[in-house]
């Protein structure tokens, strides 16, 4: 590997080697894309590129059941592709199309798919972890074993959320896996500028709950670390706190000038490519070939072509559908549900009044 | 038909609740072993045991984004934010998330969450303890917001919400509490579309929702023998307003007075005269007046508190003034 | 006067107040090495260093809470809220901490606190990040409530709020800041007690403020040629309203429609509609309209977001009806 | 000592014991009338009794000097008589006098005196947390080696202010001692059903932050810890988490009917009453005598009796000021500031309109 690390391979099968690798190398050209298609306008809004973190999602994503939720952050490309969202239903998204996961309603930072139990897609920073404390509290309740996986950077450690759903989840044994990604910074301020403690799983004795840092570049390290963390949640232990440490190796949004960093800083860690590094390592192993590799990127490039047009051809939501879904319209036509979605709906509408119709 | 108060009514409504349907659950500050600040849930742990009756830590934002969280995952929580002083600290859960996640889905979620709280002044509590933010909440699109007066309301309007699909948000206003009244536990859960006509009258309509229900009825009845006739018109649903029913009784009356807790300058209050003008401006003989708190954080001694908040004196005295303008 | 952009003008007014004031500092998410999410501060580390420029965590609370301390304890700090939509994570400080210790403490204390943030929509940034809160901000009494919507007053009422013994609360329209225009940077701090008529005209009142300003010029502009003469308020000062202002347009147009980006229930318009129906009822001649945004969380896509906020175009329908209503 | 452990009053000047006593027998009697004067109907709202841990705030205040801040909750009686602040000024505002420290307009919760730099009274649990950080900001700004005391609850500790104020003081390195007074309650929900974690000092680790633990029914073993933590902060150290750890005696507030605990663990605590324990040490050390004690308990009455009577004859506040003090006057009569503050004046008067004057 590019540094120089040992990675033990055994029982490592060529399929799943190989399907982690399409997953990462998918979800960077989809990144790489999007990028591209914001620059020319096709893409609007924030857009937050997970380049460089990769092995964070596609590691833990293979940890967790068809039945299990997610709960994601406005960088949540990676994570929707990693659970298995289409790409052409994410990009149809950040074209605003209604054929997006969301029908053009989120954009880049809310994805959605309640199929795949993906709860969003969440753009105010921490803002999802008590989502994930009542979805393990939920599954708790009704005797499920469902495991919530919630996702976060090391900006939202610094919210009051952060303490307050761990304290919650902990005191209460939710099934809630914590997955910090600490790529080292908030937006443009740096670990060690935003936080007094910059051993992020330490906190996790704040709230006697178990916690563990793991490598956030390697694929496979990621995939150990989370399944045994979802192994020990599932046993009922609780939650569990698990730092991925990572980098992002793009600018925070499309706005982001980077003054905050050295350009040196990153090429250091770019020298990590969680991509290359797992293939090259997978070449060395003689679990890939340069054929294969070729292979796999052609396919992974054919499937981003795919996307985008489905995005190019998919459809506006039309203008009128602008109140739907505001308030859930009740299953039964004459349900009484119904009629306050209704009235919600009248209430929204004003008009001008007609003239006095009766005298005073 | 049984004699309690609001905070029994209230009770009886989680009760039937917690009864008629498993994935509802209770959670809040001292909801549990303490039974509730105000009460409402005493003897409701020792019926359904702690999972059910959850007594929070003091992490507002957490518990009620977990209230938000279980919703999504198939319960039908009911969570009691203890005063909506507090629910400062989940206002974003609330806004952001219960509010908006079904929209901005696509439609693909819904939260069928409950939150209740206490809301208003009179007891003294000074500033921090004696907000009425009814009108924030009224604001937000993709909340239903009630706000009970009466005992049977109290208890058929919970019941009510929890059919629900989306979030629904219930004012309890404190000093309502030890109202006694008799109240129908089986009637069916109540309407919460509409307002509702709590005296008729012809001279002027008074417009008001909550805690100044009872302010505004006492004024009614004093204008009475000065010849006034008001109707009470007791709002309900503050989201969605129930403006036919208002410009109905305006249609009638042609004069409106609206009596809101909440500081006028932004008040519920404007909401409602806005809607007015808008729907119902040809049919007023004169300009509708506005009874509100004083723009001070409410202080503490009763007589300044007094001062402070809407009364039933300050009521008659505007009725007659407007009612003295014709045109 | 020089040529800059409104991002330039509020730099320009914080290192005015940096350099003119030793207790003067900034504090707020990226204000110091990234230069401000919105460039508002970019340069201001390398001139102030890092005591006077401080990055915060992300902890709105706390540091809106710091920053209140910080007043108490003779500091004038600036603190930069990123945007409105984060700030409900501080609301609780800014309601019970920043515009209450005042009058709580029965006078002793005050709380000389600035803190701006970036507010609306029209970035295509969907529901969470696309509200309109200055309506909320506008019912808390102890607060003085800024919207500037001219470059000038971005540096002018900026410096003028730093003269205020009390809290003040600056929103800049994220739309704004690229917006180029002339400034003054001798100009004395603005007034930041009244509103200022933008466009003089007899036919009907528009009353706008911050981000819709623009919008409601363009449209008033395409109303001369229709032969309507709209006079156009920007409001500048969101509490203290100016009421005296809109009242004497009203005196003279006898219409008015106000234009706002907030949600139409409970929004801003309804204060104004109200104030206008209690004074100045008799000199309308047909009711206040209101032009606001749809009750819905603001959509991402580009037609759907245009769709549900304020437009020159719906501003001139809206206009052109009203003054075909002659009384 | 009642419980049998051993104290050491090497050094123990008996002025300085007496004081301490005098102190803690004047809340404690101060408490007892409120106690008797809410239930007559002469104080109202909450009123939240500080019986059972007076040996914390006069411990703490021993290591504070005058121009040191404080920071208190709604139950801060004992703060403020043990800062200095006159029982009758105390009383007055519960009496909701104008003679009141706060002009009778915060009542119990809100007690206020900025000459004894006591900022309150705060009756948001875990709001006056940030403010202490600002206090400790401004005194590290303008090179001031003031502390900052914040005092505050177990139950705030579970708050997302507690966690954004203690991760901001340390980055900061601020001058803030972080005082919790955990009395084993949120008001009827006990620490182990609050936090999951119930070693609160522990939580210091956390945020890299020096925290301690101290019996906080002794009020020598306070005075020492705070004094020590006092040192540390001016020695510019940054902020301390010290855990003064004690017991309420009475209700959370008037409306507590105490179904929350037994009476049985209450009777234990109350063997360890700070001040009965702390008077009968003083006693077996020959600080003390009986003939003592009746001086220092006739004085505290008379005190107290005093209060009472100024509480009674204080004047009510104007109704005609209710809007006072909502914005500042300026100093200048002439000043801008002075007319935006009559304009909040002017605005927030409403009035019914005049007749149409001029025609269409
Ligand atoms: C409550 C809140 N405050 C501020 C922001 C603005 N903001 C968006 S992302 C971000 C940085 C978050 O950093 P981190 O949690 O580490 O996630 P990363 O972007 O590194 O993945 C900030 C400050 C926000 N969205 N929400
Ligand atoms: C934010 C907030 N939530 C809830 C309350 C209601 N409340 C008042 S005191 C209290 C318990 C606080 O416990 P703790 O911090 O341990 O202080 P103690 O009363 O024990 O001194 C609660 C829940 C409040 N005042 N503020
Ligand atoms: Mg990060
Ligand atoms: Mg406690």
């Amino acid at each position: 590997m590019a540094d120089g690390k040992i990675v033990n391979l055994s029982g490592l099968s060529r399929d799943h080697a190989w399907a982690l690798l399409r997953q990462m190398l998918l979800i960077r050209r989809i990144e790489e894309k999007s990028a591209e298609l914001y620059t020319i306008g096709k893409i609007h809004g924030f857009l937050h590129l997970y380049i460089g973190e990769e092995a964070v999602a596609v590691g833990a994503m293979q940890a967790l059941q068809p039945d299990d939720e997610i709960v994601s952050t406005y960088r949540e490309h990676g994570h929707a592709i990693a659970r298995g969202m289409s790409p052409a239903s994410v990009m149809a998204e950040m074209y605003g199309k209604a054929n997006g996961c969301s029908r053009g309603r989120g954009g880049s930072m809310h994805l959605f798919d309640v199929g795949l139990r993906f709860y969003g897609g969440n753009a105010i920073v921490g803002g999802g972890l008590p989502l994930a404390v009542g979805l393990g509290l939920a599954n708790k309740l009704q005797g499920r074993t469902r495991v919530t996986a919630c996702f976060f950077g090391d900006g939202a450690v610094d919210e009051g959320e952060f303490h307050e759903s761990l304290n919650l989840a902990t005191l209460w044994k939710l099934p809630v896996l914590f997955l910090c990604e600490n790529n080292r910074y908030a937006m443009g301020t740096g670990l060690e500028r935003h936080q007094s403690q910059t051993d992020i799983q330490a906190k996790a004795q704040a709230y006697s709950l178990r916690g563990e840092a793991v490598d956030g570049m390697d694929v496979l390290a990621v995939e150990a670390a989370t399944t045994r963390a979802v192994e020990a949640i599932r046993a009922g232990g609780g939650p569990f706190l698990l730092e991925a440490r990572t980098y992002r190796f793009r600018a925070h949004s499309m706005y982001d000038p980077e003054l905050y960093r050295d350009k040196a800083e990153v090429e250091q860690w770019k020298k990590r490519c969680p991509v290359e590094n797992f293939a090259a390592t997978l070449r060395a192993a003689a679990l890939l070939t340069e054929d294969d590799l070729k292979e796999l990127e052609a396919g992974v490039v054919a499937q981003v072509a795919e996307a985008v047009a489905a995005a190019e051809t998919g459809p506006w939501e039309p203008i009128e559908d602008l109140l739907k879904d505001v308030h859930t319209p009740a299953a039964g036509s004459t349900s009484r549900s119904n009629t306050l979605a209704e009235a919600h709906q009248a209430s929204a509408v004003g008009q001008l009044p007609q003239r006095r119709l009766a005298a005073p | 038909m049984i004699t309690m108060t609001y905070r029994e009514a209230v009770r009886s409504g989680l009760q039937q609740a917690l009864r008629s349907d498993e994935r509802v659950f209770l959670m809040g500050e001292d909801v549990g072993r303490y039974g509730g600040a105000f009460a409402c849930s005493r003897g409701l742990l020792a019926e359904f045991g702690p999972e059910r009756i959850r007594d929070t830590p003091l992490s507002e934002s957490a518990f009620v984004g977990a209230g938000i969280g279980a919703a999504l995952g198939g319960m039908r929580p009911i969570v009691e934010v203890m005063t909506v002083n507090f629910s400062l600290l989940a206002l974003d859960q609330i806004v952001n998330n219960a509010a908006t996640l079904r929209h901005m889905s696509g439609g693909q979620l819904s939260v069928p969450l409950i939150v209740r709280m206490a809301t208003g002044a009179g007891r003294q509590l000074a500033a921090q303890h004696s907000h009425s933010f009814e009108a924030w909440y009224a604001h937000v699109p993709g909340l239903t917001v009630l706000a009970p007066a009466t005992n049977q309301d109290a208890r058929g309007m919970l019941l009510a919400s929890l059919s629900e699909p989306d979030p629904v948000i219930i004012f309890e206003h404190a000093m309502l509490y030890p109202q006694e009244a008799e109240v129908d536990e089986q009637a069916p859960p109540a309407d919460i579309r509409r307002a509702c006509i709590r005296k008729e009258g012809r001279d002027v309509t008074l417009i008001t929702y909550g805690g100044s229900l009872g302010k505004t009825l006492t004024a009614a009845e004093e204008l009475e023998p000065l010849g006034i006739e008001a109707e009470v018109i007791d709002l309900r649903v503050l989201r969605p307003l129930d403006t036919a029913a208002i410009l109905l009784s305006i249609s009638k009356t042609h004069r409106a007075v609206i009596v809101d807790e909440g500081w006028r300058t932004g008040s519920l209050a404007a909401e409602i005269s806005a809607r007015i003008m808008e729907g119902a401006f040809y049919e007023l003989d004169a300009p509708v007046a506005r009874i509100c708190s004083a723009e001070v954080p409410i202080p503490y001694a009763k007589h300044m508190e007094d001062a402070a908040l809407p009364q039933a004196a300050t009521i008659v005295q505007v009725v007659q003034q407007l009612c003295a303008t014709k045109d």
